[in-house]
């Protein structure tokens, strides 16, 4: 079976988790990347779930959401959601994991409303959950997110996730403690933010450079020594396939 | 905390006198103590224990103007929001979690239909430290998250300070006081007190910020059951106005150590809702088509039997 | 939060690594976590539950400079004071609960005897909002508590304020953040997940707002058996830098389910100290001539087992 | 067995809870005053206790603190202690008991220390606990203690709890949201405060008006109507004395 584009997100973000750090997991992809990490390099991190789940092995069957049964039975902790929040806004979260719909240049996400009036939404999406405290407070925060054109702009019609705002010293001058994105996985690529930008690291083995470039919404820059992202390895696809199998998460082209 | 709160709640505050049984039908406890208008958390748990039985009701007894908080309540706001129920909404998230976008909510904030709804952004942290505040009876409370976001000048409520311990800028967010918080839990005793188990959300403190509160137990069951460990107890009777007695009323969302979620209802309301025509069938043929709540399981078939479980039972604690 | 505080706890802080095993002696427990200096949180359940065990080692060990952090910790502040060990105390109530007065409090600042101390006065909400407040990251929480009494001027950590709200007077709590909180439990895993039941106070803030916490846990279990009820657990394994097990740590003060309160235990020692040379004399029979808590148990004789309490079984829960 | 102090205060103090009233209760005489109140005029009454343990029937058996095994075996909410102080602050207990070591006529509490400098105190009390909280937000205090001229002072040397402060709107004007003395009940008699200052309305059947006013440290007011306490109902005094039988509390003279 070929590798979807899924998977090769699956993977990196695995590697984004080290050894026994405490993580905000998430559902869908971020949640298959725990499993990956757990069974792999970090035995000993620690999965947090907003809705006040702590876990030390993840759930043995997937997830639709993270309040399913199995994702409570056998967690070491319920906790109440503000005392995970407190956790994180301590400083003591290494890093979170989440999602967009739109991000910018410089790593700020957009979940709450496409168009210039958010009274008056062109397209009204979710909003936040605990996105937008992830990204405040947590000390990494590794984004995950389909790539076009329409999703990674020049700027976002409203900041839900704080990035690194207009770059510099940013968010200090805001008052956030710490953090920012640490790295932007796409279906196309990795990027990483050295200065407060989006440079491309890697490109993954069913795309290319070009095509990163093409498909982003301001003039991307690519790292001088930018390569082909790590492909996963069998084991990893293993445990992705094992764990969801039939692709509800890893194969919607997400 | 809406102009029509104070008005709403002293017609239906149950005061600070502790009342002993106050069990009733889900019909008359909607009727009593959620008037049209009334501030309404529901879903605080996040994705489990959802009292959709009651969300159905509020939409039966056709309830206008309400003001609905919670971080995420999965598919229970969107449901509201179509039939008309809403004026406005505090929370982190409104949509169809495993599913996507809330074809409802998108309408309303997006073409007013069914009618315009004034939306008040939060993240799940000022969601909590919301209800926190009130449970606290504290006017507030500090944070440092969302500085930089675009949520505070959406949601309009917070405020902007610095600190007088170190003169860093600081959000203050207000209490929220809930006129009334619909919890829905394993089981409780008659007067109120209720235990539940798995994870808590904001739930807690929801309730304990709230003017009143209706249970609803998935089993009623005596005092002594309650009392053999009363560090399961996330809210005591005296915050408490009605207790019903209720089963399944979180599907399809699940009640740990009672019954799955039913992930494919949530997807089948996600494709039949995409219209206002769609939408309308599915309220119809799932609510204000039916009854009540026992009609409503009855109509799952035998989908529901499968989707209880029996759980795993915790270790042996003695008090 | 002292001046101290940050050096001793960059010297022994466990960061946020999860290290899994981390159970340990109570000797070692002490030496690596609580250096002179440090701000540790003890008996933050208030009567029951207090570590007594590790009191006693912290007197053992010579620790001085100790600021002590806990509402109402019994006699367990009375004695590091008498011992020498205590610059300062935060604390809403220090005496003997069931007898009067503290002896050696009163003689620490109404004498300095042994030595002068430092009291920051609070009452039971300040301390437990101080400690929520370290617990959600928070620099502070407002009340409307103590205004008027001259707590705040005694304290003088409190600010006084207006809310931005309605210009209504408040006090800002400012968050304590102890170097180190010592729990006792029923029961921990060999990680530090910690099952408490009963009364829990202050004693989560407690922990989750310390840099490092201790558990004295009265039994180690497999991690299954904390796996199995996860609304149990006081505190998680990542705040957790030591994991003892202790039996009887907490006598003479309760532990639910365990063991009662020794009551004639507490009225002893407040009969044996009222003067330098009773204290001298009682430290020395049960805590500095004795080598561990295995010991003191022993010389207890058939006293402790008749502490002991089967307990009455909690209803049971399926997850 | 001739009536105590103690047990007219019990029963004085058992008065003052209404039914279905949720009160903070205490050790001592106020808990004994609670399972009276309990067992005859206020079944629904429930009882709240700082360390988080909130109870709808008395414990069993006679308690030294509140931390008891017993009182926590068949309690119907085992509550953070933040849980219950906050119910406290939104409004919703009605009445809280605590004693002190001294009160002046405006009921303003100290239980801290006596002598002039906190810093250097004559005598080192024990502190407020969580009785300056209940003295700044129940809504109404019920103050228990011995009378003699060295307690009942004209000013007190520190306001652990206030009271009416200086009289007047003093509560108001200091940001306290609701509350104050309600009822001072002392081992000699039972005082009001109709308008802030207390005003004797009884004097206990072992007592006189005289030695009320003898006893007091400010020129004490009685009322027109001043009476005799009511003393305790034989059902009264079995249930305080089948709850402690050794008089543990209720015989020592407090």
């Amino acid at each position: 079976m070929e590798i979807s584009p899924g998977e090769v997100m699956v993977a990196q973000a695995a590697r984004e988790i080290a050894d026994g750090e405490t993580v905000f997991v998430g559902m869908r992809l971020p949640l298959i990347a725990f499993v990956v990490a757990k069974r792999t390099h970090a035995p000993n991190a620690i999965g947090l779930f907003e809705l006040g789940v702590v876990r030390d092995a993840p759930s043995p069957e997937l997830l639709y959401t993270m309040g399913d049964t199995p994702n409570v039975r056998g967690a070491v902790w319920c906790a109440r959601t503000v005392d995970l929040m407190g956790l994180l806004q301590q400083g003591v979260v290494d890093a979170g994991f989440i999602g967009g719909a739109e991000i910018d240049r410089y790593g700020n996400l957009n979940t709450t409303a496409i168009g210039a009036d958010r009274a008056h939404p062109v397209v009204q999406l979710p909003g936040s959950g605990g996105g937008a405290d992830i990204a405040s407070l947590a000390t990494r925060l590794i984004v995950i997110m389909p790539h076009d054109k329409r999703r990674l702009r020049e700027r976002v019609d409203f900041i839900t996730s704080p990035g690194y705002g207009t770059g510099g010293d940013w968010r200090r001058r805001m008052g956030l403690p710490r953090g920012g994105p640490a790295v932007l996985i796409t279906t196309l690529g990795v990027f990483r933010f050295p200065d407060g930008e989006a440079v491309l690291e890697s490109h993954h083995a069913h795309s290319s450079t070009a095509e990163c470039i093409a498909n982003t919404g301001w003039p991307l820059r690519a790292s001088p020594a930018v390569r082909e992202t790590d492909p996963p390895s069998a084991e990893v696809l293993h445990i992705i396939r094992g764990y969801d199998p039939e692709g509800f998460w890893t194969r919607r082209g997400e | 905390m809406s102009p029509r709160s104070p008005r709403s709640a002293s017609r239906t505050t149950r005061g600070s006198k502790h009342i002993p049984d106050q069990r009733t039908s889900l019909h008359d406890a909607i009727a009593a103590h959620v008037p049209d208008g009334s501030s309404v958390a529901i879903g605080c748990a996040l994705e489990p224990a959802i009292p959709f039985a009651a969300v159905h009701e509020l939409i039966r007894q056709r309830r206008v103007d309400l003001e609905l908080i919670g971080p995420i309540s999965d598919i229970a706001f969107d449901m509201l929001i179509g039939a008309g129920c809403v004026a406005t909404v505090h929370a982190a998230w409104v949509g169809n979690v495993s599913a996507g976008l809330a074809h409802c909510y998108r309408r309303a904030t997006e073409q007013a239909v069914p009618r315009a709804i004034r939306v008040r952004d939060h993240s799940n942290f000022t969601m909590g430290l919301s209800l926190l505040a009130g449970a606290l009876g504290a006017p507030y409370i500090p944070t440092r998250t969302l500085l930089g976001s675009d949520i505070p000048a959406a949601n309009g409520t917070f405020i902007a300070a610095t600190s007088p311990l170190d003169d860093s800028p600081l959000l203050l967010i207000p209490a929220i006081t809930p006129d009334v918080t619909i919890l829905a839990c394993q089981r409780a005793d008659m007067d109120g007190n209720a235990h539940q188990w798995g994870p808590w959300g904001v739930s807690q403190e929801a309730a304990l910020a709230a003017r009143n509160v209706i249970i609803l137990a998935d089993e009623i069951v005596d005092r002594s059951v309650i009392a053999s460990d009363p560090n399961r107890t996330i809210c005591p009777a005296t915050k408490v106005a009605a207790v019903v007695e209720v089963a399944g009323a979180c599907h399809p969302s699940p009640l740990q150590g009672r019954y799955r979620r039913d992930h494919e209802f949530f997807h089948d309301y996600h494709r039949s809702t995409r219209d206002v025509e769609g939408f309308e069938r599915w309220i119809a043929e799932w609510v204000t088509g039916l009854p009540d709540h026992a009609t409503y399981l009855r109509k799952l078939g035998d989908r529901w039997p499968k989707l209880r479980e029996a759980g795993v039972p915790a270790a042996e604690t003695r008090f």
